[in-house]
């Protein structure tokens, strides 16, 4: 779960990081509510996006005016398909020099890592990949190892010592408060001397909802900001990404679904979503939203159930879709492969509401392009 | 022969008495597994079946000389109990849970380095070795014996990799779902470097996802000298950048891990790289014919 | 540093713990903006010092009016020597049964220990002491141990395993927050069996403060509750607390200071304070305000300086009593124990101002007692 | 003979080039102590007096063969340069700052536990073996040789009282400070077992307060079969419960930890209690003749 910079500033600096002493303007406040004690100011769209830099979602203002001119601007653009509800407007810093830290969950690693370069900013992707320091589970974080690493790219001994009790700091702080990635870019040497952290990404485990309030909160926030069709999706934990496409895949198993949605484009159609249904319950009460919310969409033209389950039993599957086709006003068609524990029950099920399942992906897949309009 | 699981595998079951457990000692029992004991604090001296059930992990070993263990316990539980069994004395600890925290998992994983006992997990199938045992919910059907070692990202795809190649002629010496988040207790590098030591698996079929960095683990076996030959297929080409495709470690951080990149990465290797599911068994075939 | 109870509280609530959803009522809020949903409630003066239970600290009161009449009483009233800032104002709950939770930092545990009985409540240190679970680290607790040790002591199964996966969250989370007591005593057993949280006390590490803005911001509370003479010893780093006595002791060293205080109530006198000024600067600037202090405190009638130092060097001492005396209007008289590294330096810088060091403790404390009033 | 520190401990001393460092070298060096190396990141190849000054622990042992560490870095530092002197090999490691966060000692105890490492810290003032070395700020007039071992959880009371049996006539073979907080690198229990051990060590003195539970190791020291002969001074009798005075761990929490119920266990175990620092000496002379 990615917060927003505001956000995670907050969480930075509530574990002593040093951050610009920012003010929130939030979409509705008035302006005259904003408080900025002097110019110039960044003023900074909040969006989870990336890429904000680029599209203008950062600007250097003088004054008041201008300010509110910026502001005003930036609540009606869309970075990265989303339009901020927040701007955080900071002191316009008096940059040294900009480097990058980052610490994140790392398979290789076997847990923490902690990657960083000299040089920060937006093309950090671009440029000399960082250096790895590999700590693992986060009680092996070793300012020593780290330093050891350091010393191969940063020269100036002073910030590199700051470096290192900040990596420090936030490999604690990740751990702490179950953060999966703490990104610091740029990390800004001011011209004091001074470490700051100029921007900030944190993005938290949601799964460690149970013992974080905070993370709690956040995903409520989530589905707060969906649209009801989706919130009642993510109310019983399916997962959805919206995608260009026309066919709406209902499926389970994050691999499958992308699978289904793989052979969709490699059969000639175009995927509208993933929507993996699995995590939740396999039951009518858990694809009742699931259609519900494609048969919403206009873009969707078809609907393709692409299930194989191991624990996920297909004749309860079959009479979820028998009960939920019951209830269904939508006449979108339905494409339906069931595969797995119990499937050779699911034509008996099928044949009472007259489905057909599907003994492959490639005929269900084929069906659906065909329905869809076509291969283009 | 296989890896990690067969017949010698005296398994129980923590978390016995919940729903899963009970439907995986009859599911599990009737595929073959050896299951010993069931473990479930406050119901000691009750039987699931005929599996007796235990206060703990190191009772029931004591007991009954149970050496693997199959966690079905809520997510926020599965660290106490992995770790309880891994500290036990379990050579082999199966952990299927999704909605594990990754900072468990990180834990787990060091307590399993740290007593040589293998985890897998979380976010898993669990693994099968056909026609011998099974720990996890797979369609037996999908599989049959034979000579190729399975490593999967996801369970679904395992599932249908599986049965593609199963009704292709061509078995399995192990299907083990590694898992779909970021920090595994078992990686595709331990894997691969168990199906290498495993005389009878002679190539290896890989599923994959964008995402990640597993993928360069497979690139390394592959491009490695003496390696087996390795198959593979990655999903997710139509996955967009930035997006979390339900897996924890399904999404495109940075160029390097998005699909056409893996695929390059995987084929520049020498891995038989298949270009969608209708593929997998050609690969497959192409990678055995090397082998 | 000891959180108030609703503070503790709000910390137990953010790692995902169940505490009663109290309304907080600060000195000086009218009591109409204070919203109470439905009685009876308790109301629990939030005090740091313990035993408030048996000193009228928490009430039970069943109407609005009971309730003004109980904080007005409430706010007016010493508990252990403090009057409460803050009110905290909870739903009466439906008790099942109380036990005792906690984890502290043990010495002999070499880290954390998680304390359990399954008796809780105001009488716990009389009653069978609560079974220990030596954690040490914070990375090593194990569900498994401490199920095995609990087994002994409680029968309730499924009680057992919620405290468990509670021990499990207080011990990460002290470890996460810098904590070094979570105490929740009773922990609740609700008549629907659901746990609670129903009084807790929290302690944090000072010493954390660097990476927690938190403590940082209490040690700041801690100090503004301080009187203006108290703030400046604070901001000092000296460390003080407040005794019954007549002789002021300014001292280096926990154990000295005590060694001093002893001995000063060995030879009839009684100690006015422990001043603890090793912490900080010790020269001129860091002993002004000791002075400012114990001159000021109508109770101190002598003070006795009783210094042996290592690091510390005594030549520099001398100087800074010669310097603070020189400015000093207070005509109280002091007594001087300097020892250590260069005390040889003492004696010519003391005879600069007319001061006599005592070349022990038995001689100095004996006359600071004598010039006290002599031995009672 | 002595305990952890003598004449062949070679002592690199970690932030070097601050303040406190410089004092060290030029007043232990004095005092005997075999300074071979300095470390400071960001200061390899300058020197401190003629201490040569490396970037990492790990090089200065390897140049110097140093294997004890004096650590003098801010609080918030203390963790990182411990870890690193304990895992590049020294043996002993000492750590005088006050103001560590008590979770960092955790830690570094676990450290130095894995490693075989002995740590001596926090907020201690050092060690010193009278006529051989000190690793401490210690006023060397206080010391002499001698046959006592003397354990302190305070700096100047350990100071004070050892003065005072030296000008008695009793020496000392090795003055540790265990320190002031709750969790130390050397517990009580560990420097009566390497006193124990030591031949020369005829008799122990140690110097205890209020608050916390470390008296009741050197009751079951003194209580234990073979046993040397223990004098102790216990000093907070006029401290209030409740409150912390000035060391972390100088708190009454409960009527154990109290003076009374101290001296009283003390004691009982056959230990000889001073009352009041006016009585070191005699129950120091009390315990010498028992030995």
């Amino acid at each position: 779960m990615m917060m927003l910079e505001c956000d995670a500033k907050r969480l930075l600096a509530s574990v002593g990081v040093n951050v610009p002493a920012g003010t929130v303007w939030r979409r509705g406040d008035a302006a005259a509510s904003v408080k900025v004690e002097s110019f110039p100011v960044a003023v900074k769209a909040q969006v989870r996006s990336g890429g904000r830099g680029k599209q203008g979602g950062v600007q250097k203002v003088a004054d008041r005016a201008a300010l509110e001119v910026a502001a005003k601007k930036m609540f009606d653009t869309e970075f990265g398909g989303e339009k901020p509800d927040v701007l955080l407007i900071e002191p316009w810093l008096a940059i040294e020099r900009e480097s990058y830290l980052s610490v994140a969950v790392d398979g290789r690693a076997e847990g923490y890592v902690v990657l960083y370069s000299p040089q920060g900013g937006m093309d950090i992707e671009e440029g000399v990949p960082p250096v790895r320091y590999e700590v693992g589970a986060p009680w092996n974080f070793r300012v020593h190892r780290l330093r050891e690493i350091l010393e191969k790219v940063e020269s100036d001994y002073q910030w590199r010592e700051k470096v290192i009790a900040l990596a420090q700091r936030l490999v604690r702080s990740a751990a702490a408060q179950d953060c999966t990635t703490i990104e610091i870019n740029p990390l800004v040497k001011l011209s004091d001397g001074a470490l700051i952290a100029a921007d900030a990404k944190v993005a938290r485990d949601e799964w460690a909802h149970f013992r974080s309030a905070e993370i709690n909160a956040e995903r409520e926030a989530e589905k707060g900001r969906a649209d009801p069709y989706l919130r009642a999706c993510l109310d019983m934990q399916h997962m959805y990404v919206k995608l260009d496409g026309d066919i709406g895949v209902i499926s389970g198993g994050a691999g499958m679904t992308m699978g289904a949605m793989d052979m969709i484009a490699e059969l000639g159609g175009s995927p509208a979503c993933f929507l993996d249904c699995s995590p939740g319950p396999t039951s009518t009460r858990g694809y009742r939203p699931a259609f519900a919310m494609l048969d919403a969409d206009p873009a969707v033209k078809v609907i393709l159930v692409s299930v194989f389950g191991g624990g996920t039993q297909m004749q309860r599957v079959a009479t979820s879709m028998k009960e939920v086709m019951a209830e269904r006003k939508s006449s979108k068609p339905v494409i339906y492969r069931l595969d797995g524990t119990n499937v050779d029950q699911v034509d008996g099920i099928f044949k009472e509401f007259g489905a057909h399942n599907h003994a492959t992906l490639e005929t269900a897949v084929a069906e659906a392009v065909k329905l869809a309009g076509g291969a283009r | 022969m296989s890896i990690l699981l067969d017949k010698s595998n005296r398994v129980l079951i923590q978390g016995v008495t919940g729903q899963m457990g009970q439907f995986f000692v009859e599911d599990a029992r009737k595929y073959g597994t050896n299951m010993v004991a069931g473990v479930s604090p406050g119901r000691a001296g009750t039987k699931v079946g005929d599996v007796p059930v235990f206060a703990s992990v190191a009772i029931a070993c004591k007991e009954t000389g149970a050496d693997t263990a199959m966690v079905f316990v809520p997510p926020s539980a599965v660290l106490g109990a992995t770790i309880e069994a891994i500290e036990s004395g379990c050579r082999l600890v199966v952990a299927t849970a999704d909605e594990m925290p990754v900072l468990d998992a990180i834990e787990v994983r060091a307590a399993a380095r740290a007593n040589g006992a293998v985890f897998v997990g979380p976010n898993t199938p669990g693994l099968i070795s056909p026609g011998k045992a099974k720990m996890g919910f797979m369609p037996s059907f999908c599989y049959t014996p034979g000579n190729v070692g399975v490593i999967s990202r996801s369970g679904s795809l395992s599932y249908e990799g599986s049965k593609r190649i199963t009704l292709a002629g061509i078995g399995q010496t192990t299907v083990v779902g590694i898992g779909g988040d970021p920090v595994k207790g078992t990686t595709a590098a331990e894997a691969l470097a168990l199906f290498h030591k495993d005389p009878d698996t002679k190539a290896i079929l890989y599923l994959g996802e964008i995402g990640g960095s597993e993928e360069t683990f497979v690139a390394e076996y592959a491009a490695s000298s003496g390696a087996k030959a390795v198959a593979a297929l990655i999903v997710g080409k139509t996955a967009p950048p930035g997006k979390k495709m339900g897996h924890a470690a399904a999404l495109i951080g940075s160029k390097a891990e998005g699909h056409a990149a893996k695929q390059k990465m995987l084929r520049d290797a020498g891995v038989f790289v298949a270009d969608g599911l209708g593929q997998v068994v050609e690969a497959m075939r192409a990678a055995l014919a090397r082998a």
